[in-house]
This record gives structure tokens, C-alpha cells and sequence, in this order.
């Protein structure tokens, strides 16, 4: 098995906040089969807050963990503080991830600021922040 | 928890005859062959029984078997060993696009060296041409290196009428039989290659088992040169505990073989038709007929194979894949890519491979969890929402 | 009747811990290090362990270790693939004329494909003088291999003067050391080799487990290429039971060498002075001092190497010998040559190595056989015969 | 062990005929010590038959058995019966010898036959089967 830390193995084998916000306020994509990971984020925002985010993510363990936890670390916080969650971050926030998989499949914060950004434009505030 | 493994291709518990017949050579015949006084004695007489046994195998004569530590290197003196013997008579080698890293590898380092490669394609089942063969061979061609069968989607080539082609022409023929190896009948004087690599590890043998067929009228030279054991084309003292349990596992293969075959196959073929009732979007990879008897090769559409093994591994069955995620060098299956499977599929792909220990009252319980899982996947997967928004849509 | 081995070096009994550790990865752990699911754990820890301990045996890191399945794989890895990596650095290679025959075979290939070769010579013990390593170093010259010690004379090379000199030249060092390792000092840190060969059977480890020690800031190419096991250096399914089996014995060796080496000594020195004061005519070969502590080789004159071992095995004491009856090519040892021995004397030359089986109350034994079976090979030797009229003629 | 018949290793074990005739009527030695084996045959001779034959050897466990061999069949034979054992017969007689030891250590025959050949050419008749 990979050597996957029991904060990664908790998260994928209990994602949080899985799914698709109906109405979303933003929507983000990254990755595709081809690579082997694929991440769709979508959320809902509230007074500058994300109220809610869920996501929907074809790929392995990793993928998934880190979509889980991106989806934690990124509700009930500011836009700005959002934007600023990094994909080292969220690869800390796991425990790590085995070298090979830091690469490919911790792709989460980039397909949560790509929702943010989204929003930001829906809203025609195109953000300081944006990568 | 039950614990299932469906990946014995990848290692399976020794035949206990094996394990047995192994044991007595660590301790009380613990001798080197090479050595002049009585403690050679048993060494020596078991390992030239072992040669013999795995020659049966094949229906070789002992003299024509090499002992090796595995298949890769068995690959490796058979294709680097018959160039460094016949540089003067050409510089082309042909093979095919669907072959195990330990022949594609070294063609890229041939490649580099001067060597022109032909890979030949394949058809979606993963079967080479032998029409495709003929025509890539020229008056360079030193060389024609095909499988026997494929280990990941279990296709078994047409190697009695490829090994014809090669020899109309001249061309001296070797053929990676690992994975075939102990599960079809193979007959080295019938089919007339020059070179075969098998592994013990694929048929209830130790690990570090392996042997390279060179047919008498076949030149190669050494890889790893010194002493003059396995007449000079393998140096180092031989590995005797592992080696006769080749010879034994050699020996069960070819007596049991028809028995073996036909209740994996029946096991194998309960198991794919349960899957496939039972887990909607499955696909199967490789040839539907002329395949191994212990192979499966399904893809689950929708969701990535790392994920797969995960959470089948977490319901204690093991099963291995093709996805980039679970390969070492991050990079999906070729062999998949080669039958034209589209990456998504490939993906998701799912090998399963059954054993000596897997038996029909595990059929419910490993389909029952490969649609769970396969559910549980699907639900986050966004590939899978897309799939049923365009059904809606299309409803 | 007893029965005595004295042929250590050739086989020796694995330590009981070592066939005990290994037996799990039979049987429970029996899976495969690359798979991603659990039954890849166990085996796939075990062998970063064994890893880690070969490392400890002579102060490496663990990722500058890679496994193989022989002394003769590792130095045909070191060589052949230090050179393909370097091939634009230069053609030349010095070695030493009392290499291992996976070392000297090798380098036979090597010049006909274009290398150039210097065998360094050594004096009347086997040893290579560093001031003659230092002249034969030309802007050329992309290796040096030297052993770290003799197998069949027991004699140690002056390993960190050799491997300074080549040092202060910028040229890389790989030293076999098959024979030491396990049984010397060695601190690849300290002495600064590139490259180091070793095998387990040498120290109570099992049968086709060995090692190449690679420093970090050296690079080679693989002899076997296919996956990326052993970092792509040495493709294949690790044969996980033997390189425990090497694990627990790098540790074992770490951890008693001094004990070892001191009991050994003692009981080694006990039977060659027994042996010097009974047998008359006995001659010592190799380094009376620095040499292997479980070596002895003695030329007993006028009589042959074969013949003795015959007899000797007629008493149940194993032995071996450089002559050229017992040697698999029919020729004498060139080491004994290389120090310059009489052919008569290298023709009666006998290996004994002694091993963790034997002690004290066997020398008397082994000192009347060998007294006793010299006495009837010598009274029909021509060359005795001949010796008692000489000495009659000059009385 | 060298895959030695059970008539070489009795007449290994057991060599019969050993030593040196004082007043030998012929003598003849084949081989050295650089090829490991090395054969000296005397033999008596009466009424053109060889009375009594003995040898010394320094060789391998094949040589010694052939020495040995080519000394029982050699007594009590005519010069002319005795000139006609050739190396393949005594490899036969010792029901066979290894591959690797036919050359080199096989050469009984030629060791005596040069015994023969000393004692005619001492008695002035070169004999016509000499080789
Ligand atoms: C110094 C040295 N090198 C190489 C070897 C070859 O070892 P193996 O036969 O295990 O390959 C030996 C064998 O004893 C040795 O002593
Ligand atoms: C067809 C084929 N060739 C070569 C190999 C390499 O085997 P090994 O890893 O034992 O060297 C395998 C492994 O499964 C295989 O299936």
C-alpha cells in the first residue's frame, strides 16, 4: 500500500462534504482522467464566506483525501483566507503524502481558488488574490 | 475480516510440496554444487533435477535450461546475450508494443546503442499480426521478441504461427513466457523458438526462480560473467533452495496442468459473469477467449483504480490495476493504451488474478463489495454525475 | 563417522536465525513489495529493514545499498555499469591479477570489446602495493577494482591506502569484497569506495542474496533494466526471503564481528600450528598475518589437490583446493601462480575455511587425517620419490 | 564430488600395484606437475611378458585409478597384448571416466607403453607396434 498517513486513509475512507451544490455561487475543475486525477469543486458563499463547498473527485486515495480536507479546511472561511490555503498546506493538514503523489494528485486548493474565482467574476469582483 | 487475494499474478503462496522440498537445502544439504567433496553431492544431483523438470515443462532438453533469480533477467540475457553473440549480423529487433518492461526497457538503452526497434501494435484484444510481423521484418532483423501471453490482460498470442514467420525468415525467436509459463502447454520443440524466459513466482514457485530456454542451435553470451556454472552463461553460486523449488513447481505444473486449468477457468469465468451482472459500467480487457486461464482484466468505469484497490483492500480482497496512481512510475498501463482503451477506462482498470487458494464460495462476497465500492466511488465521482446528466438529458 | 567441513567459504550452514526469520515471507507474507494493497507491507518493510542492516555492515545509507542475487551479479553490475554510465570519460580499468573470475571475465570481455586493461601484480602474499596502483594511473583510467580480500589465500588488501591513491586521481573505486564482508572491518565512509561488492552466503546469510553498495555521488547503469525495483538498477521481484535472510545476517555479523572474529582466529591458528608440527613438507600461502580470520591454505608438497580432497572425504573432512583437477576449467588457481607458487606447490594446494560449526576438539581429528592421507599420497608420488633420493644423494 | 564410477573409487581408494621396481627391465614417465598429473611405470619382463608392472603417481583421483587399472591389465600380458591397451580401454574398464578427466588424466596407457618401448630399445628391438 501506499504509504499513506492515518489522517489521509481517515479522509478517504470517510469523505466529508462529498456532492454538488445545486445553485452553486462558484465552480472549479482541475486535473482529468488522463492524468488520473480529476477534482470538481463547487460553493456556496455567504457574506464573503464560503458557508459551503462540496466536491465531487475521480482519482486515487490521495485525490480523494485531499479533497476532503481542502473541503474542511475552506468552510466558514473568508474568500481571501480561502485563497490563501495552499496545496502544501493541505498535504501538512494530512500528515504528509508520499513524494510521488504531492505532484499529481494535491490538486485541491487549486480547484477551490478556481471556485472562488469563479464566483468572484459571477459577482464581477475579480480577486487581488487570484493565482 | 475474510481476506481474499484476487493478485496472485503479483505473488501467491507456495505450493507446500514446494516449500517442502525447499527445506532440506538450507540445512543438512547445504553444500555448494561446485564443490569436489561430498557436500556437492546432493546439491548438484537436485539441481540437474530440477533442470530436468523444468525442461519437461516446456518439452526442452535439460542441457537447454539456464537458471536465473527472475524473469527480468531471463529477459535479459535472452535479448541483450543473443545481440552481443550476433552483432555482425544486423542491428533490427522487433517486438511488440504490449511487452513487460523487462524487454521494453532494455530496447529503449538498444535504441540508444544503435539498434533499430520495430513495435509491432496490436488488435484491441491485445493479439500481434503475423501478417504485421512479416512485413517489419528486413535482411537487419537479428531478432524477434514476443510474449506468449500478456500478464496484465491475460491475451495469449498466436506464437506457433509468429514463431513461423520468424523462421521462414531466419530470424532466431524468443519469447517472454512468464506469464504463461505453468498455465498453457508450451512445447519449445514444436513451436521452435530459440530463446523463452519463464518464472517460478507464476506458478506456485519461489521467488528468485526463473530460467532462460536456449535452444541448442542458439548463441548467446553471458550478462553476468565469472565462474563457469550454467556452462559459463551465468556466473554465481547457484541458488540451490529456490531452484528446486522451481524443479518441483515445475514438475506439479506439468502434471497438473489440464486439472489446474480447468478449474481456474470455470472459477475465473463464474466470477466475471457474477461481476458483470452485478456491477453495471464493466468492461473487459483483453481477449474474451485466448486468454489466461487465471486472469480478469475488467475496467470499472468512472472511477480511478487506486481508489478501487483501496477500498477492496479495506473488505480484505486484493486486487491490483492499471491506473497510473497504483503504478511505481505514475504512468497508466501501455498495454491498456495499446488496445486503444480510452485513458478513463484504463483508469479505472481492475486485474484480477486468481489462485490456487481462491474458491467459489468467495464469488458472492468479492462481487457484493466491487459494487459497493464501485457505488460508493461513482457517487463522488464527477465522470459518473456527467454520465447521468447526459442520460437525463437524453431521456 | 564425523563429519567435518572445513569448506566454509564454498557453504556454510545458515546462523538458525537467519532460515528462521526468513521462513514467514514463505508462507504469511508471501506477497509482493510493489503491490499496493496489504499483503505488499509486510515484505515490503522487510526489505527496507534488511536494507537498512546491510547498510549498518559497512556504515552506507540504506538507498546506497541495492540487492542482488550474487557476489558475481554485483561485481558484473559494478563494472559493466560504471562503465556504461562513464563510457566518455575514458577506456582504461586497472584491476589486480588475483581477482575473483566475475571480476577477471568480465574484464577479458571488456578489452575485446576496446577497453584497455592493467592486471596490477601482487608480491609473494597476494598483496597489490599502492605505489604500483599510483603508476598505472593514466588520465585514462575510469576504474579501479581491487578486492578487499583473497577467497582462496585469505590475504587483505591495503584497501584504504589503494583507495586513497586512486582518490588523489579522481578515479572511482569498486572493491569485491565477497569475501571480507561480514568478516573485517569495513567503512565505506572512512575508506571512500564508489562501489563494494557483497554477499550474504559468505557469513551464515543464505544462498543468492548479495549486495552492490553504489555512494551516493556515483552512477551506473543497470545490467537487468525492466521495472523500478532497486531504484531501476536491478529490475525483478525482489526475492524477499533470501534478502531478509542477508538482513539478519549483515545484523548478526554487525553486532559479534569482534567475538567472531576473535574465536575464529584462535581455533584457525590452533589447527595450522597442529597442521605445521604433524604434516611435514606443508607450506603456507597468502599474508601470515593479514588475512582472513577463517582462512588457512597450505600447499602440501608432492602430492596433488585432488586426490587429497578425495581422501580427505574418505575421513569425512571437507576440503577444497586450487589445483587443477578440482577447478571446473581444469586450471590451476591463478592466485597461487600470481604469488609466484611452484606448480607442484599450487597443485597440492588446500583450502580449509573454517565456520561456525567447528571447534577445538576436532583439530586432533582433522591433524592425524591430513597426516595420515599425506603419508599414502606421498608414497606413490614420483616427486617424493624422487625428493628421499635427492636427500639420500646429499647425505 | 567428480562423478567418479565405483571402480575408480575402489581403485582410488585400494591402488594396487604401487611403488618402483629396484631393477626395472623398462621404465617410462608421462606428464608434470604443471598439468597435475604425473605417471611413472617400471616394469619386469620375462619371456616377452610383463612379469611384474608398478607405478608412481602424483594426480587426481582419476589418474591414480587409472594408474592402478593399467597395471592390473597389463601383468602377466605379451609386450605385443600389452603395447595393444589403449587409454580408451582403461576408461572402459573403470566403467567410464568424467568428461573433463579423459584428456588429461588418461594417460596410463602411454606411460606404459613407454616402459615397453625403454625395455625394447635397452634389448635393441624396436618394437613394431612402438607409437
Ligand atoms: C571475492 C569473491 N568474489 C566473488 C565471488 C563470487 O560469488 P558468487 O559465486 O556467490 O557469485 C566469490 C565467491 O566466493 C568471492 O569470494
Ligand atoms: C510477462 C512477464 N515478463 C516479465 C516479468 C518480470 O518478472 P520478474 O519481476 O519476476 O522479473 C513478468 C512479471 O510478472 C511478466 O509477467
Amino acid at each position: 500500500m501506499p504509504e499513506y498517513s492515518d489522517k489521509v486513509m481517515d479522509h478517504f475512507s470517510n469523505p466529508r462534504n462529498i456532492g454538488e451544490i445545486g445553485e452553486a455561487d462558484g465552480m472549479g475543475e482541475v486535473g482529468n482522467p488522463v492524468c488520473g486525477d480529476m477534482m470538481k469543486f463547487t460553493i456556496k458563499v455567504k457574506d464573503n464566506r464560503i458557508e459551503d463547498v462540496k466536491y465531487l473527485t475521480f482519482g486515487c486515495g490521495a485525490a480523494i483525501a485531499v479533497s476532503s480536507m481542502v473541503s474542511e479546511m475552506a468552510k466558514g472561511k473568508t474568500l481571501e483566507e480561502a485563497l490563501k490555503i495552499t496545496n502544501k498546506q493541505v498535504a501538512e493538514e494530512l500528515d504528509g503524502l508520499p513524494g510521488n503523489k504531492l505532484h499529481c494528485s494535491n490538486l485541491g486548493a487549486d480547484a477551490l481558488h478556481k471556485a472562488i474565482e469563479d464566483y468572484m467574476e459571477k459577482q464581477g469582483v475579480k480577486g487581488e488574490n487570484a493565482s | 475480516m475474510k481476506k481474499i487475494s484476487l493478485d496472485n499474478q503479483a505473488a501467491s503462496p507456495l505450493e507446500p510440496a514446494v516449500l517442502e522440498a525447499m527445506l532440506p537445502f538450507f540445512t543438512e544439504h547445504y553444500g555448494n554444487p561446485s564443490s569436489g567433496h561430498e557436500l556437492g553431492n546432493a546439491p548438484r544431483k537436485a539441481l540437474e533435477g530440477a533442470r530436468a523438470s523444468v525442461a519437461g515443462l516446456i518439452n526442452a532438453e535439460p542441457r537447454e535450461i539456464i537458471f536465473t533469480a527472475s524473469a527480468s533477467e531471463s529477459n535479459n540475457l535472452a535479448i541483450k546475450g543473443l545481440l552481443a553473440a550476433n552483432r555482425s549480423k544486423g542491428n533490427h529487433i522487433i517486438s511488440s508494443s504490449v511487452e513487460h518492461f523487462s524487454v521494453l526497457n532494455q530496447l529503449k538503452t538498444l535504441e540508444k546503442e544503435g539498434f533499430a526497434v520495430t513495435l509491432l501494435p496490436v488488435d484491441q484484444y491485445g493479439l500481434v499480426n503475423p501478417v504485421q510481423l512479416e512485413q517489419a521484418i528486413t535482411d537487419k532483423t537479428i531478432l524477434v521478441s514476443i510474449q506468449a501471453a500478456n500478464p496484465e490482460i491475460g491475451t495469449i498470442q498466436p506464437l506457433d504461427d509468429l514463431v513461423k514467420v520468424a523462421e521462414s525468415k531466419g530470424v532466431p525467436f524468443h519469447t517472454d513466457a512468464a506469464a504463461a509459463a505453468g498455465w498453457i502447454e508450451i512445447d519449445v520443440k514444436k513451436t521452435g523458438v530459440a530463446l523463452l524466459s519463464l518464472a517460478g513466482d507464476q506458478f506456485y514457485g519461489p521467488k528468485g526462480s526463473a530460467a532462460l530456454y536456449i535452444s541448442q542451435k542458439t548463441r548467446i553470451r553471458p550478462l553476468i560473467e565469472g565462474g563457469i556454472q550454467e556452462r559459463g552463461l551465468r556466473a554465481g553460486t547457484e541458488n540451490v533452495p529456490a531452484l528446486v523449488g522451481l524443479g518441483v513447481a515445475a514438475k506439479l505444473a506439468s502434471e497438473t496442468m489440464a486439472q489446474r486449468v480447468k478449474a481456474i477457468t470455470l472459477l475465473r469465468d463464474q466470477l466475471k459473469e457474477r461481476l458483470l451482472e452485478n456491477v453495471p459500467h464493466l468492461h473487459l480487457n483483453g481477449h474474451p477467449k485466448q486468454r489466461l486461464p487465471h486472469n480478469l482484466n475488467l475496467s470499472v468505469q468512472f472511477v480511478e483504480g487506486e481508489a478501487l484497490l483501496l477500498r477492496m483492500n479495506m473488505a480484505g480482497i486484493y486486487v491490483s490495476s492499471g491506473s497510473s496512481c497504483t503504478s511505481q512510475a505514475l504512468k497508466s498501463s501501455h498495454v491498456l493504451a495499446a488496445i486503444g482503451l480510452p485513458p478513463e477506462l484504463a483508469q479505472g482498470s481492475l486485474l484480477l488474478s486468481l489462485g490456487r487458494q481462491n474458491n467459489a464460495e468467495e464469488v458472492p462476497y468479492i462481487t457484493e463489495q466491487l459494487a459497493a465500492v464501485a457505488d460508493l466511488l461513482r457517487r463522488m465521482s464527477p465522470l459518473y454525475h456527467q454520465y447521468l446528466k447526459e442520460v437525463q438529458n437524453n431521456a
